[in-house]
Parts: structure tokens; C-alpha cells; sequence
């Protein structure tokens, strides 16, 4: 059916709210509403499909709803940017729900409808957000993705989920409030529109520290991309389920932080603005400190989801670096570190999900050994791990590569060490997990006396590595779910050319 | 000089000794009372910008040229009725305050309502 | 017919509040006021539309020219005020008689209603009326009937609430009357717009800033204004809820429209705003008032409380809005005046249905309400988010406009802390929600049920058109607009 | 004719307001409440009745002398009403006329009886 | 020079309410207050005006302000509330007025904007478009009708608010019971009752002669409705409550003040009907002149049953409700004497 590719841009966004409905009416009925989600998020998946072939075949779409006051209008517009976003959320929202059904049936989670509903808002709200064409209708998605999840981080109901939410929100309402809404009026005062432009919407002689204190209002306003002062809500949003902490921590809420800072940097400021402008070797060296800073603190995180949440910050605070650098190369580095991380990160916390489920740990000193009961995932670990450290045979080495071009084309040093830096601590905190789980025997013996001696009671007799052939593996969906997005981790490097057209796209540096 | 503005500034104070009894006093008939002074002593100020010197009142009499403004004796009388009006419906409140509190203190009632406060706020606790 | 329409838009509801009072049954009087009252909306709606499309209407009474008799002086401003508080009333009505069946006894209901319409005709009447001694006259109907409302309530300490909020009210309104006395000393005429025509020659007497301050201070105790807010939170927490619905949506919002009329129609801008520093003066008691009321708002445990400091808070906001004195400025504080009525009638009556059922509304009634009542919940959280300001509700289109407003002044500061105080807004709207649904219902209100349908229906109409009018502000923004232009002189 | 008059008016008048001079004085000589009472009630009544005819003997047209003549016949009604419930509502609460020494033990006794007798309501 | 006398006194009287304790005498002096004020609106030709304060002002705010104390007591305690913020505040708002009389126009002067403007269209041409004397009554009922309006409104608002207030669902009394109170009033106020029996007719008389003297001298609605309910209330002091309720059944007397109010609209309507603009009086008949005399009469009638129905209402409800009062006290102490 060859729909206009119009209407399917706004099915796009039309069909994950609806769905909403659709779970709800089919609440008490588990296989029909996992079934519901399931379609919606084929449905998406062709949509966005048949908008991305639309638009590498040159077409413009562009879509107005209604104006909300004179000059402010609600409109869609598609460009590779949103684009790249779209796709990774789509593809990743289908993998996250075939996971979640696994993870929720095994874990009996209560009242899952209103988790499958509100999952769906939020992606509706992502898709939303990745196709909006001025910083109004971005803004209206982005407190609708806010006070979507907020139910997701607070699922449990129990006091502490009540006290994460408090932070949660906090943070997130107050930084959008205080700082996004105020740069969104003023940019909306000085540069007279909000709409999205490539060369930057502010005329050449716009004063440069007018400009700057913009940026730092974007920069602190979006507390999605969880910068320094601002990550507070991220480890505390870990007291949610894991298809929650996965859909946060990889796909939905900070890739939409990280996607706007580009946005901003590439369609509000424009490269040639932003590299004069006087704050923004400023925020870089601050999204510099919170890279460094997040990993060290992830180093000595004992809770397997805290380590990754940390580690997500630092991740971020990457491809800040890469939209801050304004260099083609940079932009083109962080979009694409956008997708490897999105991968990487969601196998994560996939394996972490199915440790938690099947094997009920979630401290990383207990997980000494598993290798053998858990060989599958651990594998999917080390890969993902190696994607997010940027190694050769995972999709991670194309981004950073790109980033570290970046910040040599701007001789920026210190950037870069800080950069090369933090890959090695990357490798400190994430490496040894797979490591002492497939080979928990060659500990030396100064580490063996001083790891708690419980320990090596529990885990498999330490005679018999080879025999303890008991296999407890995740959930067959969750595991088909890790098998899919760790492929995704290899494909990207292997075949990265798709993901670097759409990067390169977005400055229009078409060969 | 004086005697034009003696006048007005002699219904000044009474509005303020008015203005004094409602807010210093703690009584509620003697806030009543103090009301009723300001707002007679406000009528008081109308009908003296009224008056013309040599002037009668505003009956229209054959032999008579001159005569006082009869606008603001309208909107006095107006006044006076809404005052009263207001009178009556604050001393109905009264009685009923002190039926319902048993006094008519301001500080009696005022401790009377933290109390409620305070003992609503232990039942909180326990 | 079509003519005779501002006069008949005050007379409606007045001849039906004795009409009420002679025929004795609850049920019939209840209809018929709900029928007056949709009646009063029809009128509003077609003067808007005839002042939209013909500019200014003016009806002499009694066939008088205009500075010897009394003159209705309809224009853009009055006519949407007018159109808000005809709306409010008739859908509070809606909910008023199951309401008032828990919280009055029985043979007051009556008088219930004829004292509503009576309310009614006198904000009607002080906001149509062109005449400033009409405006008292008026104010004192509308006050009188205020203090009898909220003395109906069913707690004792509505009695002493009501008692503070009458000597407040009249001293209020005697300042006002002190205030058209002098301004008729010095003009000689008590015709708003004669009035405005005759103030600049005799502007820069000190009997003429006299009577503006005076009249500004007695306006600012009807507005509760941050230094003499004191009667609004008891007064509002102990009324019967329908009234605190009612008068929480209109009552301050006809004072902030004759702070508007005075300062913009009658003493004309360049008086108010440059011969006395009323720019900055009333910027500092708007956002004083804002941040004392909202911090005080998050300390109260009765919820009725916690809604009235947020009220005074929210009148912060139009104050600021004022006084920017810029057509932007005027815009914003007219449409927060048009969203806020929405809002907090949404809010209020929603109260008033968790009252019907639990009958108090502390903070320890809402636990687990989020399951019991989940409709009414629902409602109190989206009329909460449209009092933060969230994009898709009518708060987002104010406090834009707010924000508009004063960056193009370039105050940026004071739009930052105006929107730190949108933070303490989201603050105390949260410690409801948490209670309402984290917390599991205490045992003894575990049989509470949904609030009934008349309830809910006037509380969603209201909380979609918290949404619609954030979507479509096709009419509050150009009104709005063509009101503040119409203001400042510059006609659209 | 009108010489008469005229003298004869102002021969009332002036005893007239003698009257209410007078009855002013008794007010501040008299030692209690009773005996004030009683300077004022009887001067006032025929003082005002004194200065009615003053004016009515002045009065030139048939309208103003007819009202007059309504004020006299209701002063005359009022004013001795006025002064017996005066004195009526302080004995009932108690006031207790200021009597030389020897009477005092013995009045008081009677009042008593009389007392509990009549104030049922 | 009595005005200024008069000032003085009223300054005196003032002073001496401050400084009082027993309430019964702060509201005598309220009362002696109003008496003075009314005497000096006379000197300053107010005569409308003044016979308004002295009907309303010293009469009927004093009488209810009594009926309260019996029940509310007549001690105020000694402490002053806060007398220093009261003060400072008192006198900067004190000191704000003074200023504003430095530029008035001087007491009485003639060439003062006020007589300049609206006023003398009102003194020159009332005659010829009224056609009634008393150019007060003309305005206050043809050229500003709707403020009498609003004013006889904001008494039908008091009287429903007094009655939302007040009023309890009665309980017929038996008929020897009003025998019994009945007797009982005679033996204690033999002389007034005498008095009253003579005085009542004439005083229902002057109401109504001041009723319709409105338009040629002093008077007015207003003033004949107070006074003929002081005839009314003196009638129940005197004669027991429960005997005045039959006279004047409550349920007549409410009707009565909402036909009040609806006959002052439907003046406003008919005119309305007839062509004019609201409460244009030009077209009740075909006569201009006319028209507004029967206007103004039926204006004056409508506002005389309003104000004498809501003051007996207001009246009756304060009286029942302390006879309520003393009868539960009654019942209290028969049961723990």
C-alpha cells in the first residue's frame, strides 16, 4: 500500500501513542497485548523504513499540525539526524518489548499493562521528538517523554522507586523548566524562529555572549543528556525494572538528550557560530570532566546496573564532546556514536536483566563464575563491552574513531587524552566482569583470601570448571533479544556504511 | 485658609480614629462600631464637597438661584443603605461566632482555632 | 433585542435571585439557576461577538447621555471577562446541588442559590458597568453575597473566615469609595470615560495621587495582593467547596480587571506607570507574593489551604504580567486570567467531589486515591500540570507569554525566578500525587467510590478545555491581544 | 397686633429655653441618677413645649402651624413615656436610688419583695 | 459656624468610643454619633440625606446592634489588641488624606469642578425633563436609577444573607402559650404599651406620608421603609415576638422584599419592552413627563416594600434567635439546676 510519505510520517507518531490504547483495552488478555506491541512496533519499523528510503532518495517531507500562537507552530520535518534516531528507537523499541515480554513473565512482574502503555507513549514521544522541525514541538515531546517514563522509573511502587521518581523528576522538570523553556524563549526573542535551519537560525550579528549563554541554557537545559551537575537522576532511576533501565539508559531518554545537543549544536547555533563562540571550550572541558569523572566513579560501583549507569553518563558526555567539537568530522563521529552505544549499551543491560532473572544476582563480586551457567550471555557481554570500549571487531571503533578526528582536526590534546584516557578506565570497569566469570579459577591467590571466602563455596566446586555443565540460561525471548542486538554490535562494524551515509547527511556533505 | 480646609482635615481624623478602632481593637461589636464611624465619617466628606456657600438644599423652589450639589446626596444615600446592609449581615456573624466559639475575643478565637490545628496535627502524627 | 444585551446580561441573574427566593423547592431552583446562568453564558458569548466585530458598545440607562446617567461601556476587555465568569458559573452550577447536599443542611438550600446569582450579577455588574460609583455599588453586592456564601460553610471556622474577609472587603471597598470621592472632587463627573478625558488636566495634584493610591490599595485587598492576602486562604479552605470553586476562578479576576480598567482606562498609562513607580513597586510585590505564597503553599496539610496560597501565588504572576506595562505584559496577565480560571475550577472542583465523598480533604484523605478515585485524580493531575506550565495546557500558553513579555524588557532575571517558581508549583503538586499514589488507602475510607457523573462531568469538560485551549488559542490569544491593543490605544 | 405677638413669642421662648438652661444645671447639681433624671424630665418637656408656642405664635402660614402643633402634641406624649421607662429599666437593673441613712435599711427591704415578685420574664 | 461645632462634637464622640469599655455605651454613642452626623448633613443641606442617618444610622444600626449584645455580652476585655502597627499604619494613611486635601477646593466655594460639570444640568433642567422638586429624589430615581438598583439589591443580598445566617425552622407555639407571654409583657410595660397603641397608627401614617412626599420635600423609599419597620419592631418588643409573628408571618414579609426588587426590574423592563434603554421612565406612558412620575412612584414603592421587609427580616431573625438562645439556656438549667 503506497501511503504518502506525508502520512507516514505522522502514523509514525500516531501509531505508538494509539497503541497505548489499544494495550490498555486489551489489559487482562497477556498474549493479545503482547501481541498488540509487538505489531505496533512492526508497523513502526516499516514506517520508518519506507520515510528512510523517502529520504535517501532526496525527498524533503515536512508535515504542519497546527500553530499554537502567532509564528510557533507544531511541524515535522525530516532530516538524516532524526532520521538515525528514529530507526535505532524503532528497531531497538521492537527488540526491547520481545525482551521485556521474557523478563516480565519470568519475573512476575504486577500490573505490566501499564508498563506495555506507558512504553509505548514514551517511544511515541521519541519518534516524536526525532521528527520535530522546531524547538516548540521538540520541547512538547520532551516533557511528554519525561512524564511518561516517570511512571516506568517508578514501577514498583515501593518507597525507594517513590524516592528515585522524587529525584527523577526533579531534575529532569526542573533543569527543562529553569533552563530549556528560558533558551527556548529566548532564542525564539533574538532569532525570531524556532524552526530548525542547517546554517543556524541566528543572524551573523547576533552578539556572541548573548549566544554563549544560550548554549550553556541548552547545554544544562536538556538534564536528558545527564552532563555533570546534572546525571543525579540517572543512578537513580536503576530502582526500575531492567526493560525500563534499558529503554532508558539506550534507546528512549538519554539518546533523546545526547540527539537534541547535536540538533542544537548542528540547526540552532551552526558549526561556524558555535566554534567562536566564547563558552563552548567551557562545556567542552565540562563534558570532559563528566566522562572522566562518571567512569572513575564506575569503576568502584559494586552493583552491576549503578556501573552501567555511570558508564552511560560518561558515554554521553562523548558524544557531547563530538557535537560540541563543530567539526564535521565531530558532528558525524557523535551521531554515529549515538547508534554504537545505543547497541552496546542495550546488550548490557540486557545480560544484566538476564543475570538478575535467572541467577538473582546483581553484584558484580557474586558474579564470579557464571560464565559456566550463563555462557551465552557473558558472550554477548564481552561483545557489547568491547563496542563500547571501541575496539576493532565491534561497531564502537567506527565512532570513536571519528571522535578522535575530531578532536585532532581542532587540536584540542587535551581533549583527546582525556578521551584515550577514558576508553582504558572503560576497559578497567567493564572487561573483568566477562573475565572472572568464564575463568573464576585464575584469580592469584593475594585476591582469592581477600574476596570474601562465601564466595567459592557457592559458586561451582572449583574442581569441576569444565563439568558444571548446569546451562540456566535468560528466557528464551530475552536471550533471542541479546543474540539480535549483540549481531547489531558486530553488523555495525562490519557493514557501517548505512549508519555513516545518514551521519554524513546530516551536514549535507553529500560526495 | 483654615476654615476651607479645617473641614476636611477634621473628617480625616475621625475616618482615622474610625480606621484606629477596627484594626486595634480586639472586639468584634467594637470593630463593628469602628466600621461604622469610617464609613459615616466618609459620608461626612462627601456632603462637605457638596455644600456651596449660600446654597439650599437641592429642592427646586421659585425664589431660590443657589444651590448645594445634590449628586453626592445621591450616592450618599446610597452608601448609607449599603453600610447599613453590611452592618447587619456582620453583627448576624457575630452571633453566630459566638454561639459557635462562646466568645467574641479576637485572641480567644484565634487561640481557640490554633488549638484545633494543634490537636488535628497530633491526631496526624498518631 | 440585540441591543438591550449588556444591560440584559447583569438583569438576568439579578431578577432571578428573587424570583429563586419565592418558589421554595431545592431541585426546581437549582434548574432554574442552572438555566439563568447558561442563559447569562449565551449573552456573554454574543456580545464577545458583537464587540469582536463592531468595537465598543455603549448603553445609557434610562435613556440618559452619558456623564448624567449611567453609561455600560462594553469593549473587548470587559467582554471576555465577561464571557469567563458566565462560563465558570455555569458549569460549577452543574455540580452544585449534590454538592452543596453533604455541606448545607437542607432548608438553606434556597438561599444558597439566590445568594450564587446574586454573586453572579454583582462581578457581572462591576465588570459591565462604566461608571466608577456604579463599580462600588456593585462590589458591594458581589461581596456581601461572598461573605454569606463562605459563612455557609460547614466548619465553625468558616464563620470567623467569613468575619475577617467582611472587615477586609469593606475596608477594601470604603478605600475605593474615598477614592471615586476624590477623583469626583477634582473632575466633577463619575463617568469612567469622562473621567479619563478630564484626569490629565488636574493629573498633577496630590488630591488626584491621592485618590489613585487609595483606589489602588482598596483594589489591592479585593485582589489579595502579597501584604493583604490574609483573609484569601482561610476564606477559601472553610467555604462550602462549590463556592471556593466559583469564587477561586472569578472573584480576584474581577479585581485584577479593575486594576487593569483604572490604571489603562480611566488614570491612563502615563499617569499610572511614570508619575508613580508602580512598575517596580508592584513587580516586587508580585514576585514577593509568589514566592511566599508557593513556600507556604507546600507547608499546609489541608489541600483546600495548599490551593488558595497557590491562587495567591498565581495572582503573583499577573501582577508581574501588569506590570511590565507593555502590550505583551497585558497579553500575558489577561491570558493567565482566562487559564488560570480554568485551572483552579478545575482543581477546586474536583476538592469538592473528594469532599462529597470523604468529606475533609487533608492530606491523609488522598491516600490511595489515585485507585479509588482515579477519574477525579486524574483531573487534579492534569489541571496540576497545567499549573506548572507543561507544554499542551493552557499554563504553557501564559507563562510563554509571560516569558515573552519580559525578555523583551530584557528583565531576565525576573523570568528566571519566575520560573524557579514554577519549581516550587511542581513541589507541592507532587506531594499530592506521591500521597494519592504511592501510599495505600488508610482502612477506614477503603468504600470510597468514584465521585458522581454530575461531578465529573463539569470537572472533564473543564480539564479538556485546559487541553484544548492549549492546543487551539485561537480565542483567548487574539481576544486577549485585541484587548491589550484596544488598551494601549492602538487599535488592531 | 403683631407687636403682641411678636412680645409674647419671644416672652415664651425665653422661658422656654430658661427651662432647659435650668434642667441642664439640675443634670450637674443633683447627686444620683434619679433625681437627674427627674430635673431633666420635667424642664425638658415643658421647655419644648414653651418654645413650641414660641414658634407657633411666630409662625406666618397655616402649614408650618399645623406641624408645629403635631410636634407639641407628640412632645407632650413622648417625652414623660421616655423618662418613666428610663427610670423604669434602671431600678429593674438594680440601680439603687442614693437615700438619706435612716430610710435606706427599710426601702431596700420592700424593693426586694417587690423585686422577686414581678421580674419573671 | 455649626457645622464646625458640630465637627467638634462628632470629634468628641469619637474619641469617647475609643476610649469606652462597656459596650452598651459605645453603642449609645454610635447612635449619638449618627444623631450629630445627621444634624450636620442638615446644616449642610443634605435633608435627604440626613433623615436617612438619622433613620438608619442612629435608628435601626443601633437597635440591632443592642439586640446583639443581650446575647454576646457587654464587657470588651482591657488588653488593646496590637495599638502600635494600628497606629503607624492609621497614621500614614491619615497622613497620605491630608495631603491630598492641600490642593481640594476650599469648603463651599462655588466655581469648584464639582458644581461646574454634571451638576447643573442636574438644578436647571430636572424640572423640565422630571418634572418633581426635589432634584435628589429625581436623580436618585430617574437619571441614576440603576444605582438605587444596585443599592435596594445590596439590602435584598443582607436580608438573604441574615436569613442564610440565621434562620432555624420554626415550631408553631401552641396558643395559650402566646396568652401566657402575653400577660406577663402587659404587667411589665404597662405605660409603653399604652403609648405605643396610641403612637403606632401615626407613625405607620408618617411612613407612608414620607412614602410619597418623596418627590416635593424630603424622603423617600428609604426612609419610609425604616420607619415603618421601626413601627413593626417596636410592635414586637412590645407585644412578645410570638405575637408579632402572626401579625406579620415570615414566609409574606420574604415574599414581599422579592416582589420589592422584582417590581423595581420590571419598571426597568416595561420601559425596556416599550422601546426606551432600561429604566428609560419616557416610555412607560405616552407622556414624557408622565411616564417618569409614575416611574419614580413605582420606583419609590418598590424600594419602600424592599428596605421595610428586610429590616423587619433582619429584625425578627436576631430576635429569634436570642429567644432560642435564652429558652436552650432555660432548658439547661432546668435539667442541671
Amino acid at each position: 500500500m503506497n501511503l504518502s510519505l506525508e502520512l507516514m510520517l505522522q502514523l509514525s507518531i500516531i501509531v505508538p501513542l494509539s497503541a497505548t490504547l489499544v494495550i490498555v483495552a486489551t489489559g487482562d488478555k497477556p498474549n493479545l497485548r503482547e501481541g498488540v506491541t509487538i505489531t505496533s512496533c512492526l508497523i513502526l519499523i516499516y514506517l520508518v523504513v519506507n520515510l528512510y528510503q523517502g529520504l535517501s532518495l532526496g525527498a524533503t517531507i515536512s508535515v504542519f499540525w497546527w500553530e499554537l500562537l502567532p509564528g510557533l507552530t507544531v511541524s515535522f520535518a525530516i532530516e538524516p539526524l532524526g532520521m538515525l534516531f528514529a530507526l535505532i528507537a524503532s528497531f531497538l523499541w521492537l527488540v526491547t518489548s520481545c525482551y521485556a515480554i521474557g523478563y516480565m513473565r519470568c519475573h512476575q512482574e504486577k500490573n505490566q499493562t501499564r508498563f506495555y502503555s506507558y512504553f509505548a507513549i514514551a517511544i511515541g514521544a521519541v519518534i516524536g521528538l526525532a521528527f520535530s522541525a522546531n524547538l516548540f514541538t521538540l520541547f512538547i515531546f520532551y516533557e511528554l517523554l519525561t512524564l511518561s517514563t516517570y511512571p516506568l522509573v517508578t514501577h514498583a511502587g515501593t518507597e525507594n522507586a517513590k524516592q528515585a521518581g522524587r529525584t527523577y523528576l526533579g531534575i529532569l522538570l526542573s533543569t527543562s523548566i529553569v533552563f530549556f523553556l528560558l533558551a527556548i524563549v529566548s532564542t525564539w526573542f533574538v532569532a525570531g524562529t524556532l524552526d530548525f535551519k542547517l546554517g543556524g537560525i541566528f543572524y551573523a550579528d547576533v552578539d556572541k555572549v548573548m549566544a554563549g549563554t544560550l548554549l550553556v541554557l541548552f547545554i544544562f537545559g536538556i538534564g536528558k543528556a545527564a552532563i555533570m551537575p546534572f546525571h543525579r537522576w540517572l543512578p537513580a532511576a536503576m530502582v526500575a525494572p531492567t526493560p525500563v533501565s534499558a529503554l532508558l539508559h539506550a534507546v528512549a531518554v538519554v539518546k533523546a538528550g545526547v540527539f537534541i545537543i547535536v540538533k542544537i549544536c548542528v540547526f540552532i547555533f551552526g558549526l561556524d557560530l558555535l566554534s567562536v563562540l566564547p563558552t563552548t571550550q567551557f562545556l567542552l572541558y565540562l563534558a570532559a570532566a563528566s566522562v572522566l569523572l562518571a567512569s572513575l566513579v564506575a569503576m568502584r560501583q559494586d552493583n552491576l546496573k549503578a556501573r552501567l549507569a555511570y558508564s552511560t553518563v560518561s558515554q554521553l558526555g562523548y558524544i557531547t564532546i563530538g557535537a560540541l567539537l563543530a567539526t564535521s568530522s565531530g558532528i558525524i563521529g557523535s551521531s554515529m556514536h549515538i547508534a554504537m552505544h545505543a547497541f552496546g549499551k542495550i546488550t548490557l543491560f540486557f545480560c544484566a536483566g538476564a543475570i538478575l532473572v535467572s541467577l538473582g544476582k546483581a553484584k558484580i563480586s557474586e558474579m564470579r563464575g557464571i560464565g559456566r551457567q550463563m555462557p551465552l550471555t557473558m558472550l554477548a557481554f564481552f561483545i557489547a563491552s568491547l563496542s563500547i570500549i571501541g575496539v576493532p571487531p565491534t561497531g564502537g571503533t567506527w565512532s570513536k574513531w571519528f571522535l578522535m578526528m575530531a578532536t585532532l582536526e581542532t587540536e584540542q590534546w587535551l581533549l583527546m587524552v582525556v578521551l584515550m584516557f577514558s576508553s582504558l578506565v572503560n576497559v578497567a570497569y567493564l572487561l573483568p566482569i566477562p573475565f572472572y566469570a568464564f575463568f573464576p579459577v585464575l584469580l592469584s591467590n593475594r585476591e582469592s583470601n581477600k574476596a570474601p571466602n562465601q564466595y567459592s563455596s557457592k559458586a561451582a566446586p572449583v574442581g569441576n570448571i569444565l563439568t558444571g555443565r548446569q546451562i540456566k540460561e535468560a528466557p528464551l525471548p530475552s536471550l533471542i533479544a541479546i543474540v539480535i542486538t549483540t549481531l547489531g554490535c558486530l553488523t555495525l562494524f562490519i557493514y557501517p556504511q548505512p549508519l555513516f551515509d545518514l551521519a554524513s547527511a546530516v551536514l549535507s556533505i553529500r560526495e | 485658609m483654615l476654615i476651607g480646609l479645617f473641614n476636611n482635615w477634621i473628617v480625616v481624623i475621625l475616618m482615622m480614629i474610625g480606621l484606629y478602632i477596627v484594626i486595634a481593637h480586639g472586639n468584634l461589636i467594637k470593630k463593628i462600631v469602628g466600621l461604622t464611624l469610617f464609613q459615616t465619617s466618609v459620608f461626612i466628606f462627601y456632603i462637605s464637597m457638596a455644600k456651596v456657600v449660600g446654597g439650599t438644599a437641592p429642592i427646586l423652589a421659585d425664589d431660590i438661584i443657589q444651590y448645594s450639589n445634590p449628586l453626592p446626596h445621591a450616592l450618599i444615600l446610597t452608601a448609607i443603605v449599603v453600610g447599613i446592609a453590611t452592618i447587619a449581615l456582620a453583627l448576624s456573624l457575630v452571633i453566630r461566632i459566638k454561639a459557635a466559639y462562646g466568645s467574641i475575643e479576637e485572641e480567644e478565637i484565634q487561640r481557640q482555632d490554633n488549638q484545633i490545628q494543634a490537636d488535628k496535627k497530633e491526631r496526624k502524627q498518631a | 433585542m440585540i441591543s438591550h444585551l449588556p444591560v440584559l446580561q447583569v438583569i438576568v441573574p439579578l431578577m432571578a435571585a428573587p424570583i429563586c427566593l419565592i418558589f421554595k423547592r431545592a431541585q426546581l431552583v437549582w434548574l432554574f439557576s442552572l438555566l439563568v446562568s447558561g442563559l447569562t453564558f449565551l449573552i456573554s458569548i454574543l456580545l464577545l461577538q458583537q464587540v469582536m466585530t463592531s468595537g465598543v458598545l455603549s448603553y445609557e440607562l434610562g435613556g440618559w447621555q452619558a456623564p448624567w446617567g449611567i453609561e455600560y461601556r462594553i469593549d473587548k476587555l470587559n467582554a471576555f471577562l465577561l464571557l469567563i465568569i458566565s462560563a465558570i458559573s455555569t458549569i460549577v452550577l452543574f455540580a452544585a446541588q449534590t454538592s452543596i447536599e453533604k455541606e448545607i443542611d437542607k432548608n438553606k438550600h434556597t438561599l444558597f442559590y439566590v445568594l450564587y446569582l446574586l454573586s453572579l450579577t454583582g462581578m457581572l455588574g462591576i465588570v459591565a458597568t462604566g461608571d466608577a460609583f456604579n463599580v462600588f455599588v456593585f462590589l458591594e453586592i458581589s461581596s456581601l453575597s461572598s461573605y454569606a456564601l463562605i459563612a455557609m460553610g460547614k466548619n465553625k471556622r468558616a464563620l470567623w473566615a467569613s468575619y475577617q474577609y467582611l472587615i477586609m472587603g469593606t475596608i477594601g471597598a470604603t478605600f475605593i469609595l474615598i477614592g471615586v470621592g476624590l477623583m469626583y472632587q477634582m473632575t466633577g463627573t463619575l463617568n469612567m470615560q469622562d473621567l479619563s478625558q478630564r484626569l490629565p488636566e488636574v493629573a498633577q495634584t496630590r488630591t488626584v495621587f491621592t485618590a489613585f493610591a487609595f483606589v489602588i490599595v482598596g483594589v489591592c485587598l479585593k485582589l489579595a495582593l502579597f501584604p493583604l492576602h490574609h483573609w484569601l486562604p482561610n476564606a477559601y479552605a472553610y467555604a462550602p467547596s462549590i463556592v471556593t470553586a466559583f469564587f477561586a476562578a472569578t472573584a480576584t479576576k474581577v479585581a485584577i480587571y479593575l486594576l487593569i480598567r483604572l490604571t489603562f482606562s480611566v488614570f491612563g498609562l502615563s499617569f499610572s506607570f511614570t508619575t508613580i513607580p508602580l512598575q517596580s513597586l508592584f513587580m516586587a510585590l508580585g514576585l514577593i507574593g509568589i514566592f511566599i505564597a508557593s513556600i507556604s503553599a507546600i507547608y499546609q496539610n489541608n489541600i483546600k489551604h495548599l490551593f488558595a496560597y497557590s491562587s495567591i501565588a498565581q495572582i503573583g504572576y499577573m501582577i508581574v504580567g501588569f506590570s511590565i506595562s507593555t502590550v505583551t505584559g497585558l497579553t500575558a496577565t489577561l491570558l493567565h486570567v482566562f487559564n488560570h480560571a480554568l485551572m483552579k475550577c478545575a482543581i477546586f472542583l474536583a476538592l469538592a467531589a473528594v469532599m462529597y465523598r470523604l468529606d475533609d480533604v487533608q492530606l491523609n484523605n488522598f491516600h490511595g486515591l489515585g485507585r479509588q478515585m482515579p477519574l477525579t485524580m486524574a483531573a487534579i493531575v492534569v489541571a496540576g500540570l497545567s499549573l506548572i506550565g507543561m507544554p499542551l495546557t493552557v499554563g504553557f500558553v501564559s507563562k510563554w507569554y509571560l516569558l515573552s513579555a519580559l525578555l523583551e524588557q530584557g528583565w531576565w532575571p525576573v523570568a528566571v525566578l519566575i520560573l524557579l517558581a514554577a519549581i516550587l508549583t511542581v513541589v507541592y503538586l507532587w506531594r499530592i500525587i506521591e500521597v494519592a499514589y504511592f501510599k495505600q488507602p488508610l482502612v477506614d475510607n477503603a468504600a470510597v467510590k468514584e465521585a458522581p457523573i454530575l461531578f465529573l462531568v463539569p470537572i472533564w469538560t473543564l480539564t479538556i478545555a485546559n487541553i484544548y485551549f492549549g492546543i487551539d488559542t485561537r480565542l483567548s490569544v487574539q481576544v486577549a491581544q485585541a484587548a491589550a491593543q484596544s488598551l494601549f490605544g492602538l487599535t488592531p | 397686633m403683631d407687636i403682641v405677638i411678636n412680645f409674647s413669642s419671644g416672652l415664651c421662648l425665653f422661658i422656654g429655653s430658661f427651662l432647659c438652661v435650668s434642667g441642664g444645671i439640675g443634670i450637674l447639681r443633683f447627686p444620683d441618677f434619679y433625681t437627674r433624671m427627674h430635673a431633666v424630665g420635667v424642664t425638658g418637656t415643658l421647655g419644648a413645649a414653651m418654645i413650641l408656642i414660641g414658634l407657633m405664635l411666630h409662625s406666618t402660614d397655616l402649614l408650618v402651624f399645623a406641624k408645629l402643633v403635631m410636634i407639641l402634641l407628640l412632645t407632650l406624649l413622648l417625652s414623660p413615656t421616655t423618662s418613666h421607662v428610663l427610670a423604669k429599666a434602671a431600678l429593674h437593673n438594680g440601680l439603687m436610688p442614693k437615700l438619706s441613712q435612716n430610710t435606706l435599711e427599710q426601702s431596700s427591704l420592700d424593693l426586694k419583695s417587690k423585686e422577686t415578685a414581678s421580674s419573671k420574664f | 459656624m455649626i457645622d464646625i461645632v458640630l465637627l467638634t462634637l462628632l470629634l468628641v464622640v469619637a474619641i469617647a468610643i475609643i476610649r469606652m469599655k462597656d459596650l452598651f455605651a459605645v453603642i449609645m454613642l454610635s447612635g449619638i454619633y449618627g444623631l450629630l452626623s445627621a444634624s450636620f448633613f442638615v446644616a449642610m443641606d443634605a435633608v435627604d440625606v440626613a433623615f436617612t442617618e438619622a433613620a438608619v444610622g442612629a435608628g435601626i444600626s443601633t437597635l440591632l446592634m443592642l439586640v446583639v449584645i443581650t446575647m454576646t455580652g457587654r464587657s470588651e476585655n482591657t488588653t488593646r489588641h496590637k495599638p502600635f502597627p494600628a497606629l503607624l499604619l492609621v497614621v500614614i494613611t491619615g497622613g497620605l488624606l491630608i495631603y491630598g486635601t492641600l490642593d481640594m477646593p476650599y469648603f463651599g466655594s462655588a466655581d469648584a469642578p464639582v458644581h461646574s460639570h454634571v451638576a447643573p444640568r442636574y438644578i436647571n433642567d430636572s424640572m423640565q425633563e422630571i418634572g418633581i422638586p426635589n432634584i435628589v429624589t429625581s436623580i436618585l430615581a430617574s437619571y441614576r436609577a440603576f444605582d438605587t438598583f444596585g443599592e435596594l439589591v445590596v439590602i435584598f443580598t443582607a436580608g438573604v444573607g441574615v436569613l442564610a445566617l440565621l434562620s432555624i425552622v420554626r415550631r408553631p407555639i401552641k396558643g395559650d402559650k402566646i396568652a401566657a407571654v402575653n400577660d406577663s409583657m402587659h404587667e411589665q410595660h404597662l405605660v409603653i404599651r399604652i403609648v405605643t397603641k396610641i403612637l403606632l397608627p401615626f407613625i405607620l401614617l408618617f411612613a407612608l406620608y414620607v412614602q410619597f412626599h418623596g418627590d416635593f420635600g424630603p424622603g423617600g423609599g428609604f426612609q419610609a421603609g425604616v420607619i415603618f419597620a421601626a413601627a413593626i419592631i417596636l410592635y414586637a418588643m412590645l407585644f412578645g415576638l410570638s405575637t408579632a409573628r402572626i401579625v406579620i408571618n415570615q414566609a409574606f414579609i420574604q415574599l414581599i422584599a422579592a416582589t420589592g426588587v422584582l417590581l423595581y426590574g420590571c419598571v426597568g423592563l416595561v420601559s425596556l419592552l416599550n422601546g426606551g434603554n432600561f429604566f428609560d421612565y419616557n416610555f412607560l406612558s405616552n407622556d414624557a413627563i408622565a411616564g417618569q412620575h409614575l416611574g419614580i412612584l413605582l420606583i419609590e414603592w418598590a424600594v419602600g416594600c424592599t428596605v421595610a421587609s428586610v429590616m423587619i427580616i433582619i429584625f425578627f431573625n436576631f430576635a429569634d434567635y436570642r429567644e432560642r438562645q435564652l429558652s436552650n439556656e432555660n432548658q439547661h438549667n432546668q435539667e442541671s439546676p
